[in-house]
């Protein structure tokens, strides 16, 4: 519709969540990020490198290896009127604040009769892929999008690492947004003025009529390659990145479902309890007579995820058994 | 140190308004024991009996624009704070005219006006967020202070440790106040710390500390009145042990299997309402019919609560999923 | 078989849990009973009252409040040849522990490359239904089902609360026994000499050829209640107790639902992510052709349990809310 | 005192052993280092370089019977107890030969037989595993000590208080070393500790606690030896805070932005091995030989270790879910 086409940029995913904190604590005095190594390290994932310099030791917060009282005191902070990004370096770490999260952040307002929200923004990189193994490598989201009284975000898209963490920053509720470490050198191009974007709504990242793969964060391109396969093979996938969490998008998932008849979920988690049975089980709620074949799950392997390539490898997701998985679906 | 905010002011109206304060409290917890045994309180109660003059003393200290932060065993602290009773008596009962509309109950009393921010039921789960209101103080540049309770149990938590850490770390305007009543549940002190001093846990973070009378509303207030001049003034966090004791159990559900019979009956005596009534008496600071006009208000303010709370409604089942998460403005 | 009929007594499910503590403790040197309270105080729900002056404080060892530090040192200990039981005192305080369970429990075996199991058994009070409000009524077992290395127990018969724990002090892995807060008052009658029981496998509580209705622990006495129910309208639901939540016995599961091609799944959880998701995404993936009808679920409502008792019970499933799900299942 | 086993025996053959040992692990070090920059070592890689006597010294107090439990920084300790450089590099592979089977890698080291619980990758996660193994020993009376590993930045962690306090509380034989290098990745340690004396933490406790030289390997084992003894003789944990130096990078990732380069040159020469040698040449004990032979020897056995490694084996990927649970005997 624009009829100037508006000035686009070379970016990563990294950069993208760095620009958004900068811009975030640009725009908003009382918007701070705090966690392990933000600081003088310049992140564990190198995110927040060069703000130190930019926004001082007070507003990007080095803390001590405290997850439980610097989670809570994010948590008390924004009752008290700030707007806090707490980084914990990894969801594998976040367990030591999961109290903090479960039995303070999501549940204040309601212990408080609607009296005191919490504007809380928690990050944390999650997933595997990095040979990290078995304490490295979790991926929880689906345990905290169980969780009412949060938000739960997976950015995918370079435009989503920018633009959903300024829409959590809108929202007065703890948003955890979860950024799967294969992402950050993921490069791309996005507007240069990109901005907040919606949260809330899953994307359909490429239409498709046989088979829908529903997905989010780090397995999307896992399932835009299967999907490419199946074209190659004449079966148009419909890929959804869930985008949210909590709430799921089910208007979208459901639609696209009675469209195609047939889905796969594609999860890091563990299979057994994963979003992705999630996902399934309100499939079968809610098109239950919509669907021609099963939904079928492609989610991590039973076990720690060891440390060598081939093993970790062969524990994750692939496009290769995400393929096959829709192909089943065919009866192919 | 001469600022008139440190010395208590020990005038007739003052004692008699501290008095008061430990009889509210009293008095409330009385009520709330027989109302759990009629059934009209459910869930887990505990309650401050022994204990007021910790919370009576410290929020002497306090301003408005400060906060209190503070444990499942609260009732007292939201008196001293300023909860009416009349609310509190509510969320005791489940009412939606409760503090915290009914959802909370006996552990989770909130109440936005006098900033009491709770009612923690997980040991040590307020001590970060006490960090956190603290430090968005600090970073604001207001000179307001948070003000923690905890038992000296929640001393063994990690949560206790992360948090004086950042707290002194920072130089953060947290009043800690560590209610030591020897008891944790059924677990004696001496067998949960290996230093049974709490407050010289307190130092080993470079935070000052002290030890206080618990038992004494005065030596409460004056201790409080100095640390918060100091917390103030920004020199960081302080910390204040009081002793104490629990003359009931933990909660409803105790049988005390834990401590005998005598013990309690020795502590009686030493009650902060009993001692400082005593003292009041034995130095004619006060006449045996203020005693009497203070038992005789608080017993209509706690009437008033309880028919407040039994004329109370009940919130409707449809609004089940409410007050979960805030919808975002437009 | 047996002529002589067994001796039975009456006795409670929080006596059974206590007798198999004192037998466990009576035949293995190695075993002992740690966690807050157990020992002085006679046990948060009174389940090991009398059992300090029976053993001493060696092995009825009272801890401080340092969830994530005892259970560390019952996996030490374990490690290092004893036989701990663990109690954390309910599992809305386990959330402290959870960086333990998760990253040392469960992994060690795996991390170790085979070298060090973890014979611990760990038991946590479960679920709401006594007024204890947000923070103390969570029912987070189906969190624990999702991680591998774990084995997850829920007694909700007397038999198995004795039988159970015995059970799991065989079994050379890391064990989470659940037991449901409003089940420790249950009376009942059992042999005198009830020991071990099997785990790993679902039982079947109540036949029927209707529908099946398949629950654990706290939930198991509702959805009886509600196959009572649903009889009078001869509806007949065959009713699986799960037992062990992971991992789980899907055998019987779809055996069931192969023959009632209806199910309901009952769950305290809250509804997103919960265990019944998983449960249905199982019955979905192997069963979905035997169905005439969608997986039903009924969960909790997705809110943190609100302290009145009649929003708290709305909250929670019921023997209603399942009799109508079932019913739904058969377009009734 | 004159237990002989306090004192270290400063023979020839015991500081050529010392020497050999710190020789062994930094040889073992830089070439970790090599190999993750040729791509064989993979995942995230933390070197010991420049902290050699601190596990050197403190092995020497063991026992066989004893347990050591490390960090994600424990080739070091994995080496000075004994675990073969061969089963050991073969893990920095992820190959099934290795001490772990491969599944580990460089964070996870574990290895039965020289009773080595790992390898943590959870900062403070070994501490309570540390109560737990010494628990067991002292319910069994048994005379052995648990050897628990950590670095500074896990003394805020609330694990670490809660493990302190269990340790001290029941009197579990537990050395306790703390290995401050001074940073926790790129947080320095007066940015994180209000108390930056480490050792003053665990004498909160109640626990006996002591600052050592961690850049001098025989002051290291005098510690370690005069605590272990007192620790079997039934006094309880002991602390000992090491300081020291990390030369490298936290990890292969670090781009080192929160120190000067010129810092770690300063350091460098006060470095275990360095400093140490210069001592045994300038007293002559060691002549330039012994010093040749050792680095010749570990030399080929750094060599044998990698043609170990390079020789061994994938673990099929059919076994993928293998090790997870044991099966129950029948
Ligand atoms: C994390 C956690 N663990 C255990 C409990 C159960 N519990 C409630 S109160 C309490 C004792 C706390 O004692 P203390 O801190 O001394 O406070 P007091 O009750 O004496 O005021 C325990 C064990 C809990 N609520 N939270
Ligand atoms: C609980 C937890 N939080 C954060 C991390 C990430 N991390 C790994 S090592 C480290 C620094 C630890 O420093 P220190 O304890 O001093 O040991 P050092 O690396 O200096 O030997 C951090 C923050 C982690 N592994 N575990
Ligand atoms: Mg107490
Ligand atoms: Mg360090």
């Amino acid at each position: 519709m624009n009829e100037i086409a508006p000035a686009r940029i070379k970016t990563t995913y990294r950069e993208a969540v760095r620009a958004a904190i900068r811009d975030a604590l640009t725009a908003d005095p009382k918007a701070f990020l705090m966690g392990e190594d933000v600081g003088h390290y310049g992140g564990c994932y190198a995110v927040s490198k060069g703000l130190l310099a930019e926004f001082g030791p007070e507003r990007i917060r080095d803390t001590p290896l405290s997850e439980s009282a610097f989670v809570g005191a994010g948590i008390g902070a924004a009752l008290n009127g700030m707007r806090p990004i707490v980084e914990v370096m990894t969801v594998n770490f976040s367990l030591l604040a999961l109290d903090q999260i479960l039995n303070n952040a999501a549940t204040l307002l309601h212990m408080s009769g609607g009296q005191f929200n919490v504007p809380l923004v928690i990050r944390m990189a999650t997933g595997a892929g990095r040979q990290l193994a078995a304490q490295h490598s979790h991926s929880l989201e689906g345990w905290y999008a169980h969780i009412p009284g949060l938000k739960v975000l997976a950015p995918a898209t370079i435009e989503d690492a920018r633009g959903m963490l300024l829409g959590a920053l809108k929202d007065p509720n703890p948003v955890l947004i979860f950024e799967h470490v294969m992402l950050y050198n993921m490069e791309g191009e996005i507007a240069a003025d990109a901005g907040a974007v919606e949260t809330g709504k899953a994307a359909i990242r490429r239409p498709g009529r046989d088979v829908t793969l529903i997905t989010y964060g780090g397995s999307l391109a896992k399932a835009m390659a299967a999907a490419e396969t199946l074209a190659k093979e004449r079966i148009e996938a419909e890929v959804i990145d869930l985008r949210t969490l909590r709430p799921l998008d089910t208007a979208t998932i459901i639609g696209s479902v009675a469209r195609t008849r047939r889905a796969v979920v594609v999860d890091e988690g563990w299979k057994t309890g994963s979003l992705a049975a999630e996902v399934t089980a309100t499939i079968m709620e809610q098109a239950f007579w919509e669907l021609d074949a099963p939904v079928a799950r492609v989610c991590s392997a039973e076990v720690p995820i060891p440390y060598p390539r081939h093993l970790e490898q062969a524990a994750l997701p692939q496009p290769e058994s995400i393929a096959a998985a829709a192909r089943a679906t065919l009866g192919r | 140190m001469t600022d008139p905010a440190i010395k208590p002011h020990l005038t007739r109206e003052h004692v008699a308004e501290l008095l008061r304060q430990m009889v509210r409290i009293r008095r409330f917890e009385e009520k709330c024991v027989e109302l759990y045994q009629r059934e009209k309180i459910r869930g887990f109660l505990h309650v401050y009996i022994g204990e007021e003059a910790i919370a009576v003393g410290i929020m002497q200290a306090l301003a408005p624009a400060d906060t209190v932060i503070a444990t499942y065993r609260e009732h007292g602290h939201a008196i001293a704070r300023g909860v009416p009773m009349t609310t509190l008596m509510a969320e005791m009962y489940g009412k939606q005219e409760g503090c915290s509309r009914g959802r909370g109950g006996s552990m989770h009393v909130f109440d936005a006006k006098t900033r009491f921010y709770g009612g923690n039921a997980i040991v040590g789960g307020g001590l970060p967020l006490a960090v956190g209101t603290a430090l968005a103080d600090a970073m604001q540049k207001r000179p307001s202070v948070t003000a923690c309770f905890f038992g000296e149990g929640a001393a063994a938590e990690g949560e206790f440790h992360e948090s004086m850490n950042l707290a002194a770390l920072w130089k953060l305007p947290v009043l800690f106040v560590c209610e030591n009543n020897l008891y944790a549940m059924g677990t004696a002190l001496a067998l949960s710390e290996s230093e049974t001093d709490i407050h010289h846990k307190a130092e080993s973070y470079r935070m000052p500390a002290e030890v206080v009378d618990g038992m004494d509303v005065v030596a409460v207030e004056a201790a409080a009145r100095k640390a918060v001049v100091a917390i103030r003034a920004g020199a960081g966090p302080h910390f204040v042990e009081c002793r104490t004791y629990r003359f009931r159990g933990h909660s409803m559900f105790d049988s005390e299997l834990y401590r005998d019979k005598a013990e309690v009956e020795r502590w009686k005596p030493h009650g902060p309402i009993e001692r400082f009534g005593a003292w009041l008496r034995q130095n004619d600071i006060l006449h045996e019919a203020a005693f009497q006009a203070i038992e005789t208000e608080v017993a209509a303010e706690v009437e008033a609560a309880v028919a407040f709370a039994e004329a109370g409604t009940w919130e409707p089942v449809a609004d089940l999923t409410k007050h979960v998460t805030l919808e975002p403005e437009s």
